[in-house]
């Protein structure tokens, strides 16, 4: 998967309507404004060269006629303009504000925490295809897509602005925002309402693939965690069960449901760590678990001291985490 | 004394794992020996006559949050034990072991797979939405089945002509509902199971996707009563969310569910799917704080045990009368402690008191009188034949009332508050007796024997908030009262 | 009361009315003296603090609110270099978001504010002619007022209890949930102090500004006025 | 007004530290300011250290964080998410004992709830050492101290967040 230099984030080039829709105003407010200004400013210049030419103040009941049309006609072309664009621009913010009605739809649910993004996949119909991931969410492209909004301690704000602009996340409520992806690729999303020390490093990637491709993703995060097979793996898991990590971390299929950190069963297939700090490399991971504070300082997630082998065996088994 | 036996290497740590405070349900007598459980998940069979004990069996894994707090019952040389810890994250069970060496016969669990659950081809549950293949798996988001409550540690009904026994499984765990979308099967039910093998021959969920602790372990009262002109099998059960139901026992199908106290958690029964239809508004979740949840998370009534008397034709429901505020929390699963994900606060519901007790119609679903006591009526009832009906409150009251007419004959005061089961017996004197144990403590007492700080109002999971004045009105004790019938 | 309007000598001539006033001013030499001596500029340290003059205190808070404007702008400064590269480790996080509302609310409560309400000290009696604000220790009061707050803070935040909850400490960012200690309560009391100055400044600007508006006769007993009795 | 004392956990993070980062320019003015008037209430050790999440524990008589603000409230954080609420609840106690009150079990200096804490109890309390950090457990520790009232209320919050308040429209009950 592509991350990084690949990743985009810029409202100005949407990938779905929403985004269109917010980008395409944004252009016609900046033009507007822009051949206003101009506007404004050649008149400027015109006034002040005629200025310097025109000693004798020209003060004739014609010309007295002349300014009064001429100020008359800015007034209206200020006013049809400062009109024109409070019109697209609440046409605009209806049109993003509404939700899709047509079935061909996926809910998301999304919760912020300090400071990390986690992605739920409900299903009410067999709550056990349920999908949970985190800093990570995959849509099928062409399809609306409802994410319901939710957060368990401060205010956030989810800001994907490839393909939409902000909503915020706010606690005891569930706001909504439908998004859609009309091509594939990595967009990246971002906390956009100070949430506390490290909401500067509280973002997240939106993979947006064909159809097909997410409901393969989508099948196989539902599956639980494999068996480690090497004697290390399997010390490893040992580690992961014995060391603080099952205190906080949930893996399908072994006996860890904790809810406080993000959900592993899938860690290693992840592009990021640490909410799009680190790329998720064996050797990020390993400084990750060995002091997360130092790189990300106040994070919840405690330093670790682990003997070396200790280390390399929890690696170990959490590469089969994919 | 005759004897007294002290089960041996009790784990002292098994009072950390119980959610309501140290209580025991009770004991049974069969072939000969006494059946009792231990806190710490023992089953002990101890001689009748000598005290000697004959077998000891480990059923409860305390590792993991379980304990075991009822009462067993024998059936077909069978101990049957269920086990407790829904606040703890456990899987709940109920466990037959063989009367005579304590082997384990069968255990059933009330989540998981179908052949976990003892769920094969006779399983006919009444109502559609409780079949199909593994529903105590798909129920259930990935893996929580295996940490999601449905304890067995209420009481076991058995029926020899029909060969089934009744139990009601406890809530799902955690009690956040947020945290477990789905139907949650087999938890807030009951059961039908054959003795000898342990196979379901019916299911149905009292509360499905249990948002308030309204655990199912309520006592069944097996009554063959005329119901529409018509004399059927029929279970009768005064349930924690606030219905008197009328089952029929043979099948599992709903025949009535109708409010004994003032609910708002729901809006009924749908008669057609037998299911209760939840009031959305005050559905608990992260972040917010619902008031007004009526009845409160112990329920109309909890599990203490109603009488039904023959003569007049009346069930006797001593329960409480409390609503509460909730606020949902992230409930974190670590084995061995707490799996909640609430705040609670309690307090007296409608009309200010905390305690009732009912006489009720089951034939006709309505009540025929009612006694408001200022706390919970916490203590089981007990109704005789010369139409006299006996119950304790938590001040300490033992009190005889008309069975009829609901008037105070006689009353009591014991030296702590009431929450055990009056008895009755005639002794070998040929005169009639009847017991009480009185000693407050329980979910609803904790305040007093815990010493807990009602500044807290969350303690012991909300209950303090609305017996905060218990330890005004009575002590810890524990003292056996016998008063013999004039 | 050396200076009484109800029996003063105000000599007005009904045929000059409305245009011009003449005063004899021959039996006045007393209260002029103790009107010279009530306005005369106060000396020494007593005399700084006890001044009351709206130029005076207009002037403070104009220079006192570019002080803290500076101070801001090095706030602001310190921020951009954090800022100015990816995963710069210039400030901590911690500091990085107390100075962060340090600056916001240096900018708006202790620069914007108070430089209006000192352009406002300053000018307003001279737009509508009279001597001085209506309620000139109130304002000065206002004025110390706000400086106090501004010192507060900026001692909080050097012993390490600088406010972190964003511009406008909101909840739940600033509850005891997420914010221990007493840096909501720094951001708290700040502002509490600015907006009693900011108060003070315009209930004792008020007075003349209503007498603008509704015309009243300032030229006369505006100081005695102040109670409501201008006309 | 403020105990400055240097905790050897609560290490400030000023640019350079344990995992290696390029000291690039340390807050030279403020910096000094800062380490001259802190203010120990005040202290938040957001980086702990390695050593400070050590699995073995040295036994301390002294609470590093007596009359810390930020480690009263991780301890709170804790306390919750460690089920500790689960039963303790917020003070009132329920299946443990009340924290709140003046009655000590097992005593009430500091060093005695962290052995609470680290080594368990027998009737029912769980040891946590080497579940989790030692850090932490001096976090909670003196949340608990908080709890019973011998932190002060310079440094403990002035309420509990738990079961916020009634919204003004809503019937007192």
């Amino acid at each position: 998967m592509m991350v990084g230099a690949e990743t985009i984030q810029s409202a100005l080039r949407p990938a779905g309507p929403e985004a269109a829709r917010l980008t395409d105003l944004w252009w016609i407010f900046f033009w507007t404004c822009a051949s206003f200004y101009a506007a404004l400013m050649a008149f400027f210049v015109a006034a002040w060269i005629r200025g310097r030419q025109n000693v004798e103040p020209d003060v004739t009941p014609a010309t007295e006629r002349s300014h009064t049309t001429a100020v008359t006609a800015a007034l209206i072309v200020s006013a049809i303009g400062l009109l024109a664009l409070l019109v697209t621009s609440v046409a605009a913010g209806r049109a993003v504000g509404k939700f899709a009605t047509n079935s061909n739809q996926l809910e998301i649910e999304v919760t912020g925490h300090q400071w990390w993004w986690e992605v739920k996949y409900p299903n009410p119909a067999a709550p056990n295809q349920q999908v949970v991931t985190a800093n990570e969410m995959h849509i099928p492209i062409n399809t609306h897509v409802l994410l319901r909004l939710d957060t368990r301690d401060d205010i956030h704000s989810l800001w994907i602005p490839n393909l939409h602009g902000k909503r915020d996340l706010i606690p005891g409520r569930v706001n909504k925002i439908f998004i859609q992806a009309d091509r594939p690729g990595v967009y990246r999303g971002q906390c956009a309402e100070l949430c506390g020390l490290q909401h500067a490093h509280m973002a997240l990637v939106v993979v947006a693939e064909e159809p097909e491709k997410f409901a393969e993703w989508k099948k196989r995060e539902s599956l639980g965690a494999p068996t480690p097979q090497t004697p290390e793996q399997v010390r490893g898991q040992q580690v992961f069960l014995g060391a603080p990590c099952a205190n906080c971390h949930n893996i399908t299929g072994i006996d860890a449901s904790a809810t406080l950190g993000p959900d592993l069963t899938h860690v290693r297939s992840r592009p990021t760590l640490a909410a799009g700090m680190l790329l998720n490399t064996r050797g990020n991971l390993a400084g990750w678990i060995s002091n997360a504070p130092a790189i990300k300082p106040g994070a919840q997630m405690p330093p670790n001291q682990l003997a070396a082998g200790e280390l390399q065996d929890l690696l170990a088994y959490l590469d089969t985490l994919r | 004394m005759k004897w007294s036996y002290k089960p041996k290497d009790i784990n002292q740590s098994a009072k950390g794992i119980a959610c309501c405070d140290w209580v025991n349900r009770g004991c049974a007598f069969a072939n000969g020996k006494i059946f009792f459980n231990t806190l710490d998940g023992k089953t002990c069979a101890v001689n009748a006559t000598n005290g000697q004990e004959v077998w000891v069996t480990q059923v409860a894994n305390m590792a993991r949050g379980e304990s075991i707090t009822m009462a067993p019952l024998v059936v077909k040389n069978k101990v049957l034990v269920g086990d407790s810890g829904g606040e703890f994250g456990v899987r709940g069970a109920l466990t037959a072991l063989d009367t005579e060496t304590g082997k384990q016969i069968w255990k059933a669990y009330s989540i998981g797979p179908d052949a976990d659950c003892l769920i094969g081809p006779n399983f006919k549950p009444f109502y559609p939405s409780d079949r199909g293949k593994d529903l105590g798996v798909t129920s259930w988001p990935p893996d929580l089945w295996k940490i999601g409550g449905g304890t067995v540690w209420g009481w076991i009904s058995y029926d020899p002509q029909l060969d089934l026994i009744y139990y009601g499984t406890a809530n799902p765990g955690p009690w956040n509902p947020e945290q477990r979308p789905g139907d949650n099967k087999w938890t807030c039910g009951i059961f039908a199971r054959r003795p000898d093998s342990g196979e379901a021959v019916w299911f149905y969920q009292w509360s499905p996707h249990d948002e308030y602790d309204y655990d199912g372990v309520n006592e069944q009262i097996l009554v063959d009563v005329p119901i529409n002109g018509r004399m059927r099998k029929v279970l009768v059960r005064a349930e924690r969310n606030g219905h008197v139901y009328v089952l029929d026992r043979t099948t599992g199908e709903v025949l009535s569910a109708t409010p004994f106290v003032y609910i708002t958690t729901s809006k009924g029964v749908d008669p057609k799917t037998g299911r209760l239809i939840p009031n959305e508004e005050k559905s608990p979740g992260f972040g917010r704080v619902v008031r007004e949840i009526c009845p409160a998370s112990p329920g109309a009534k909890d599990w203490q045990p109603s009488a039904y008397s023959p003569v007049t034709g009346l069930l006797y429901i001593p329960h409480q009368n409390l609503c509460q505020d909730e606020e949902g929390v992230q409930a974190n699963y670590i084995a061995g402690t707490p799996y909640v994900g609430a705040n609670v606060k309690m307090y007296a519901g409608p009309g200010g008191h905390r305690g009732e007790y009912d006489a009720w119609d089951p034939i006709h679903a309505r009540k025929v009188w009612s006694i408001r006591e200022r706390f919970p009526v916490w203590s089981g009832t007990l109704v005789t034949a010369g139409n006299v009906a006996f119950y304790g409150t938590m001040e300490g009251w033992f009190k005889a009332v008309n069975a009829t007419t609901g008037d105070l004959l006689w009353q009591f005061k014991t030296g702590s508050g009431i929450v055990g089961q009056p008895v009755t017996f005639l002794a070998p004197d040929g005169k009639q007796y009847i017991s009480v144990l009185s000693g407050v403590g329980g979910w609803s007492g904790a305040i007093v024997p815990g010493q807990l700080d009602p500044r807290d109002g969350t303690a012991a999971l909300g209950f303090v908030n609305a017996m905060g004045d218990l330890p005004m009105y009575t002590t810890k004790g524990g003292m056996l009262y016998t008063f013999g019938l004039p | 009361m050396p200076f009484n309007i109800q029996h003063s000598t105000f000599l007005v001539r009904p045929e000059l009315q409305m245009s011009e006033v003449i005063i004899d001013q021959s039996d006045f030499s007393e209260e002029r003296a103790t009107l010279e001596k009530t306005w005369a500029p106060a000396r020494g340290v007593i005399g700084w603090l006890t001044e009351t003059g709206h130029k005076q205190i207009g002037m403070r808070y104009i220079v006192t609110a570019f002080c803290f404007f500076v101070l801001g702008g090095i706030e602001a400064a310190l921020m951009r270099i954090q800022l100015a590269k990816a995963e710069n480790n210039f400030l901590n996080p911690d500091l990085y978001n107390q100075i962060f509302t340090m600056h916001g609310s240096t900018m708006m409560f202790l620069f914007a504010v108070p430089i209006m309400l000192g352009m406002g000290v300053y000018f307003v009696p001279l737009m509508i002619g009279t001597r001085n604000v209506a309620f000139p220790k109130l304002n000065a009061y206002g004025y110390f007022i706000y400086v106090a707050g501004g010192i507060f803070l900026y001692v909080m935040f050097f012993i390490g209890a600088g406010p972190d909850a964003g511009w406008f400490s909101y909840v739940p960012l600033s509850g005891p949930t997420f914010d221990a200690g007493k840096r909501a309560d720094t951001w708290a009391q700040m502002i509490t102090f600015s907006f009693q100055a900011a108060r003070a400044g315009d209930v004792a600007q008020s007075h003349p500004a209503v007498c603008v508006v509704d015309g009243c006769d300032v030229d006369h007993g505006h100081l005695r006025d102040a109670g409501g009795n201008a006309r | 007004m403020c105990n400055v004392r240097r905790s050897p956990f609560a290490v400030r993070r000023g640019g350079s530290s344990a995992s290696g980062q390029r000291p690039t320019a340390n807050l030279f003015l403020l910096a000094v300011l800062l380490a001259l008037a802190a203010c120990h209430r005040e202290q938040r050790s957001i980086a702990p250290t390695a050593i400070s999440a050590a699995r073995t524990f040295p036994v301390r008589v002294n609470n590093p964080y007596e009359g810390n603000a930020y480690a009263i409230a991780e301890g709170q954080r804790l306390y919750e998410q460690y089920n500790c609420s689960g039963c303790h609840f917020h003070g009132g106690g329920g299946i443990g004992p009340a924290l709140m009150d003046n009655e000590w079990i097992y005593g009430s200096s500091p060093a005695n709830i962290y052995t609470s804490i680290a080594e368990g109890r027998p009737n029912g309390m769980p040891s946590w050492g080497g579940h989790i950090p030692d850090y932490q457990i001096w976090e909670l520790t003196t949340y608990v101290r908080a709890l019973g009232g011998f932190e002060g209320r310079v440094a403990t919050a002035s309420r509990s967040d738990e079961m916020e308040a009634k919204r003004a429209e809503e019937p007192k009950k």
